[in-house]
């Protein structure tokens, strides 16, 4: 078998097992933060290493500086055993080492091959752009790493979803010889299917002797797939352990430094007064969809990416229009297409996409956690500081961001602190229906049985809520009803009972519509040659 | 205060000390008036004044700042060449107010309104340089005169005002350039006006799309506000294909003008009104001088020479081309 | 089962910023830049430091300084108005003829300026929102219109006579505690601004559509409104600028002395700390940079410096000031600086 | 990047494309108004449509044409050049003076303008990156020091005269198979910046960079260097426009015929679909823009119009073309449009 992502040059043969790049003694502050203080440790070739940690514990700030991306501000890097300072991404991808951020990347107006092969991009004499050999590349390495059916070579960068937007940054990483690979979070926008084809070609990667690092707050996949576990805490290196003998329970101790009790504590407190009523609802997205939720219930929307589920969220949200059919909040019909009327009738949505449709990055923690209760907060319009600034630390203590103040930008967090900011607002606002679109995407373990423990509270006072997730444990430890979508419609409903892992997946794949069928396909989207400007390229018309 | 102050007598003191003077120029950027600026920093050179000259651009509101501040560096005297002589009665209120003696140049203003043309006499402010009405007159003229000795049919010729609509003193200039050619070509040629932006790119761009507007017509006649307006049209028509006999361009400045007298080959530059900025600048400070040394009082109205030439006679009378 | 560890994880409460942090880098280099200036000059010239001097500087500088305040506004909101300088001349025209045409009432003059004004903005903020047109393009486009229109309107020609009238005698020339009224007006303005968008939620939800539009929509604020109703703001603040021009000069201009005060205006704001993607700046900073800008125009024409040199001196001091700044800030040099 | 995300929800993706379309909906806007001008103006005046008329449009848009196009060059990787007019005004005044010393060489003026608007694109390029300056702070500081110094090195006068040379009026008013030499010039400049930005990696790099920096550098495009080169090609086809400004007027012109040239480059960048935020915009849309732009004001001007109206009808007519792009594109009404 050829070697994933690249056909040429092919990737190095498999090395004796010594470390290809290691740390030793790294300390990196940005400001007065210090985000690692002293780590050292090694990454062998033909292993698959873990990185395991809190939200903020200093792991992707640990990648940034293998990667080049970020200097350290004490110790130094061994490549090969050799002293090696990486000053930019570019160095260190000649050295070979690659990283598939935690925040996918993507450049919006240009095709999906370019943006892979960006900064690479196949040329014929005179630096012009090959793209016969660019769609060839493309099409080949998505055939070979099974992504052909998920994504289309076509697609503008600003079309993807964020599934497709990680599948991206993956196909990047691995063109060109790579040696180190770094994956941060890959799986926390990706569905089964695809996290399956992932972890075949991580397998793959290991077995051809490449470095993995692997950054994942899932501690399944982290058994599955890691050799050993490195485990970071407040910024410095906790311990490390042998993925074969270690447990769950060893690596939690050394993440959060104590056991964690159950993750699910749910109790069944759903009355019957139905909070959201949706009947019949067609947007652009989904069709006919019905849907009730009541007080103190837990609704989960199950689906395959792609489903719709976000789409119908951000209907319900007021911002997608509504063809057809009524939504009625608390007996009283709900005005659509409007995001404010939502809002003032009291639905809240914590969108999926934190960075795009969220946070205001260059702002506070205070003022991205009062965005939606300033209108409570003022008097004759004048915010008030004093009561401003407790609600923010109230919900930023009890989500436990980590961070020096709530004055301090957002853009300065780590991914999983951003998220909790997102969920901190609306739980601040205090809606009659909450509507989480993964609520836990990139947030460690101990955040996410305070977030399990939040949902649940809310429930008990009476919140409906409604839970849009793609991690099938959590969708069963926290429904107490499970709605599945496939294709923009409903396809079937399950009780706390009913519902099991295999129930949902066959109502995900009901009429054995691959959710990918409908993708566009390579015939009917853009010419990747003529997207880029509005110009006519000769021949563009295929 | 309301600024309702009576204001002050407007007396002016003469000065002992060294006297400071500020000259505030329209367009400071202007060949122009680049040349009236040097003129009168030999001048004031010569008679050992501090003098500083500011440029307005085509700014009223600037004006009105620059006065000021140049009474707050305590200048005793003033001389303007205002951008648009609607700001003249502040500028002169300014001036009062602070006594400080004030002469404008080139471009008259008025103490009590907004526009010269219908003040009386003895409510203009003292005045050195060109009048505008009188430039235009001259290029006029002139063109009247190449006109009738190159014999043209008056069906097929046109003549061009081409000047920048929205500046005054533009639209006075070429106002009067019309007035004299018809008083002096005793025949009734159409006129096109050209709005251009004063600059001879902009000029030739306009004038050349008025020319393809025109297809019939065989001799053209070019005047406008400045010499970029005459030379932006003397271009187009010569890329239209008009040979020199066929046009008759006059310009006003003749520092661009005597670019093509230079060359030595025939052009349609046929004259140009030679109005030499430096001898302004130099007789306004001077006459400045007299007022704040001596107490000489200021003449109502003083002119600068003004001289009509052509490629014969154009290096003789002083025209330094650069 | 709260934790042990709770109190590590916990947030700090937010700590007292020393009264010279809250100023933030931006104006703090601003401040320098400008002790440096009127020291320069105040050494240089006895005069520059003078109280009459510097009425002279802000005098100089309030219409630019209203324009660039609004500016400010705008472009925090993620927009741009590149058409405030013809719009000021359309206020210009109309306060003087409306004044004129009423038998010299200012009231009438200075009540058609600003309602013209009103529709102006407006029809900028609908032909963005709801024509979806890029906002540098229509207000570009409207530079040409609006200028055109002033020109039109005044047949190209300053208009009317204002200064046998009190009110715009005291607009122009009146001075209140010594200072003049039009500096009042600035300051009067760019408080109320201030006052806008640090302290009340309208100014909050300015700053979230600038910082991520999404999210504002999802957060429920109405985009369209907030960005009409600034491109209003606009219209009437570049209305009083208008009116202002109209008592300095005595008469209406129709383009002399507003042309070209889109780029001072913009040139403020963004030395002022605002990012021209929208979401950040203040007004604060913004007043700063136009007295910056104002005290190096004055000092390089006190010390007599030829208008040529000028241009040099104030491209290459507005470069130094941000090389300075953003070197204080320690950016790492990659790719284009916000 | 933001946008992106927000922007695949708010619009459907094109799925079908016919052969027309992949003209993009905003050349076929810009073609039909460029249609609905000619047949206009040409119904009203014969002579409009003439092969003389149609060349003194050509030739008119030439030096704009070559300042957008590379502007555009500058805007699809983010940035922006506000100082382009003044680069070409010192390019003229230095190309005649250089001419003039040389002894009536026509190529050691050209050159050294060449040269000369080299070392400037540099240090635009080498200010904004390593200097950190944002780009528009930057031009708009070099609008006022080239500016500056071309009036400092011309003593604020026409410079030389050039037309008793060969070489430059050949270049001002030669003509090749028909055409003048100067159309000639920008065609082989906008073929040369088209090939350079669609078929080569360097152009999709360029793109890359516009689109996403950050990808762009993790990608490990060198974006400090490709930044600096953009704006020395700025610089250098800055010298070419002010080179023909010099054979087009005669002499060298430090300020007239160059000011004001940086918004009418920008505005035909933007109005052919360039978008400010960087990633998008080709040398095919901004050339109609060009166009229509010229073809516009030359017909207003053979119909004998106003100045004053001119301006309003190239204001409105701005507005009213991309109205009914937008319209096309049916993008949802929220927010400001991109
Ligand atoms: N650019 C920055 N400026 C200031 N602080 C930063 C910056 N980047 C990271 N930090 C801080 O460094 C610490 C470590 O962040 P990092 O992103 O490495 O965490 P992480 O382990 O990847 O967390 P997560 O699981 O949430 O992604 C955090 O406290 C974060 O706030
Ligand atoms: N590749 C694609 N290109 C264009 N549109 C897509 C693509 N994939 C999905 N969509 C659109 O997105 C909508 C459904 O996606 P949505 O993100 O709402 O699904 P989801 O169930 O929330 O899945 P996810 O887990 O990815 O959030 C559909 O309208 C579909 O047309
Ligand atoms: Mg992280
Ligand atoms: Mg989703």
């Amino acid at each position: 078998m050829t070697s994933p992502g690249t056909e040429s040059p092919a990737l190095p043969p498999p090395t004796a097992a010594g470390p290809v790049i290691a740390i030793e003694g790294i300390v990196k502050r940005f400001g007065a933060v210090q985000a690692l203080g002293g780590v050292s440790l090694e990454f062998p070739a033909g292993q698959v290493t873990a990185l395991m940690g809190e939200n903020g514990a200093g792991k992707s700030t640990l990648l940034k500086i293998l990667t080049g991306d970020h200097q350290p501000t004490e110790g130094h890097l061994l490549v090969d055993g050799r002293r090696t300072a990486l000053a930019s991404p570019a160095e260190a991808r000649a050295t070979g080492i690659r990283i598939i951020p935690q925040e996918p990347e993507i450049i919006p107006h240009v095709s999906v091959a370019e943006n892979v092969y960006a900064g690479s991009l196949p040329r014929k004499a005179g630096r012009r752009l090959d793209r016969a050999e660019l769609d060839r590349r493309i099409t080949a390495d998505l055939q070979r790493l099974g992504f052909d059916k998920v994504i289309s070579p076509g697609l503008l960068g600003s079309d993807l979803t964020p599934a497709q937007r990680q599948i991206v940054e993956i196909l990047r990483a691995l063109t060109g010889n790579a040696r180190v690979i770094a994956f941060d979070e890959p799986t926390s926008s990706l569905s089964d299917t695809e996290v399956d084809a992932l972890f075949a070609l991580i397998n793959n990667l290991r077995d051809q002797g490449i470095a993995v690092i692997y950054v994942s707050h899932r501690m399944k996949e982290i058994f599955q797939l890691a050799d050993r576990i490195a485990v970071l805490r407040d910024g410095t290196l906790a311990g490390v352990l042998d993925a074969a003998s270690a447990h769950e329970a060893d690596v939690v101790r050394l993440m959060v430094g104590r056991d964690l009790s159950t993750l699910f504590t749910r109790q069944d407190v759903a009355t019957d007064r139905v909070v959201l009523d949706v009947r019949g609802v067609t947007t652009d997205a989904v069709r006919d969809i019905d849907l009730t939720v009541r007080a103190g219930e837990v609704v989960a929307l199950a689906g395959l990416i792609g489903a719709g589920r976000s789409e119908l969220a951000l209907a319900l949200a007021g911002d997608q229009p509504v063809h057809s059919g009524t939504i009625t909040l608390d007996g009283r019909p709900l005005r659509t297409g409007r995001p404010g009327a939502a809002i003032a009738a009291g639905i809240g949505l914590a969108p999926e996409e934190r960075k795009a449709q969220a946070l205001l990055l260059h702002r506070t923690i205070r003022d991205n956690t009062t965005l939606v209760v300033l209108e409570r907060l003022r008097r004759l319009r004048f915010v008030r500081r004093g009561a401003e600034r407790e609600v923010a630390q109230e919900y930023t203590d009890r989500l436990r961001v980590r961070t020096p103040s709530i004055e301090h930008e957002v853009r300065k967090l780590s991914g999983g602190n951003q998220q909790k900011v997102v969920l901190a607002r609306w739980l601040a606002r205090k809606p009659k229906l909450l509507i989480l679109d993964e609520p836990t995407r990139g947030i460690d373990i101990g955040a996410k049985i305070e977030i399990y423990q939040i949902i649940a509270d809310l429930a008990k006072e009476g919140v409906a809520l409604l839970v849009i997730s793609s991690e099938l444990p959590e969708v069963l430890g926290l429904a107490d009803r499970v709605v599945v979508m496939q294709n923009g419609r409903i396809t079937g409903e399950l009780d706390r009972a009913e519902a099991t892992e295999e129930a949902i997946l066959h109502l995900a794949m009901a009429d054995d519509l691959s959710p990918t069928t409908r993708r566009p396909t390579p015939g009917s989207t853009p010419d990747p040659t003529t997207d880029t400007t509005a110009d006519t390229a000769p021949g563009a018309s295929s | 205060s309301t600024g309702q102050e009576p204001a002050g007598s407007g007396d002016v003191a003469k000065v002992d000390g060294k006297i400071s003077m500020t000259y505030l120029q329209k367009q400071g950027d202007q060949e122009y008036f680049v040349g009236e600026a040097a003129g009168a920093k030999a001048k004031a050179a010569e008679l050992g004044v501090d003098l500083k000259v500011v440029n307005l651009g085509t700014d009223a509101n600037k004006t009105v700042s620059e006065a000021k501040s140049a009474i707050a560096q305590k200048s005793n005297g003033l001389i303007v060449v205002v951008p648009d002589p609607a700001v003249g009665p502040q500028v002169v209120q300014t001036a009062k107010d602070a006594k400080v003696a004030l002469l404008t140049s080139d471009d008259q203003i008025c103490t009590t309104g907004p526009d010269p043309a219908v003040c009386t006499s003895d409510t203009l402010v003292p005045r050195i340089g060109f009048s505008g009405e009188q430039m235009g007159g001259e290029v006029g003229k002139r063109a009247a005169e190449e006109f009738k000795k190159a014999g043209w049919n008056p069906a097929e010729t046109r003549t061009i005002s081409a000047w920048k609509q929205d500046v005054t003193v533009c639209t006075d200039r070429v106002k009067a350039a019309k007035n004299a050619f018809f008083a002096g070509a005793g025949a009734n040629v159409q006129n096109i006006d050209v709005a251009t932006d004063n600059t001879p790119t902009g000029a030739q761009d306009k004038i050349a799309a008025t020319v393809t507007a025109n297809a019939g017509v065989k001799h053209w006649v070019v005047w406008g506000c400045n010499d970029e307006n005459v030379q932006g049209g003397v271009t187009a028509l010569e890329n239209a294909g008009f040979k020199a006999d066929d046009v008759i361009g006059v310009g006003l400045g003749a520092y661009l003008a005597c670019k093509n007298w230079n060359s030595g080959k025939p052009s349609g530059m046929k004259a140009a009104l030679f109005i030499n900025g430096s001898d302004v600048g130099a007789l306004a400070v001077q006459t400045m001088y007299d007022k704040l040394k001596n107490g000489k009082d200021f003449p109502k109205e003083a002119f600068a020479p003004t001289k009509m030439v052509d490629a014969s006679n154009w290096k003789a009378s002083g025209v330094s081309c650069s | 089962m709260t934790t042990a560890t709770a109190d590590r994880r916990a947030t700090k409460p937010a700590r007292k910023r020393s009264p010279l942090a809250s100023l933030g880098g931006q104006n703090l280099s601003l401040i320098g830049a400008l002790v440096l200036v009127l020291g320069l000059f105040g050494v240089l010239n006895d005069n520059y430091l003078s109280v009459s001097n510097m009425q002279v500087i802000a005098e100089a500088a309030t219409i630019t300084g209203l324009l660039a305040v609004v500016q400010t506004a705008v472009i925090i909101c993620g927009g741009l108005d590149i058409s405030v300088g013809s719009q000021a001349g359309v206020a210009s025209v109309v306060s003087a003829m409306a004044f004129t045409t009423a038998g010299s009432n200012a009231l009438a003059g200075i009540a058609a300026a600003v309602g013209v004004g009103l529709l102006v903005g407006i029809l900028n903020g609908v032909i963005i929102v709801y024509g979806r047109v890029n906002p540098t393009i229509a207000t570009l486009a409207g530079l040409a219109a609006y200028k055109g229109l002033a020109q039109l309107i005044s047949d190209g020609r300053a208009q009317g006579y204002v200064l046998n009238n009190d009110i715009f005698v005291f607009l122009g020339r009146g001075k209140i505690a010594g200072l003049p009224v039009m500096v009042w007006i600035l300051i009067v303005v760019a408080l109320a601004v201030h006052l806008l968008l640090k302290y009340t939620d309208i100014g909050r939800n300015v700053y979230a559509i600038g910082g991520n539009d999404t999210a504002a929509r999802l957060a429920g604020i109405n985009i369209n409104k907030y960005l009409v109703a600034v491109y209003a703001l606009i219209g009437v603040v570049a209305a009083v600028a208008g009116i202002l021009l109209t008592a300095r000069t005595g008469s209406g201009q129709p383009t002399s002395g507003s042309e070209g005060l889109e780029l001072k205006a913009i040139t403020a704001a963004a030395l002022g700390g605002a990012a021209l993607k929208g979401g950040k700046g203040g007004i604060g900073g913004t007043l700063l940079a136009v007295a910056l800008l104002g005290c190096l125009e004055n000092g390089l024409t006190v010390q007599g410096i030829n208008a040529f040199w000028q241009n040099v001196a104030q491209g290459a001091l507005l470069v130094v000031a941000v090389v300075i700044q953003q070197r204080r800030n320690g950016e790492r040099r990659i790719g284009l600086p916000a």
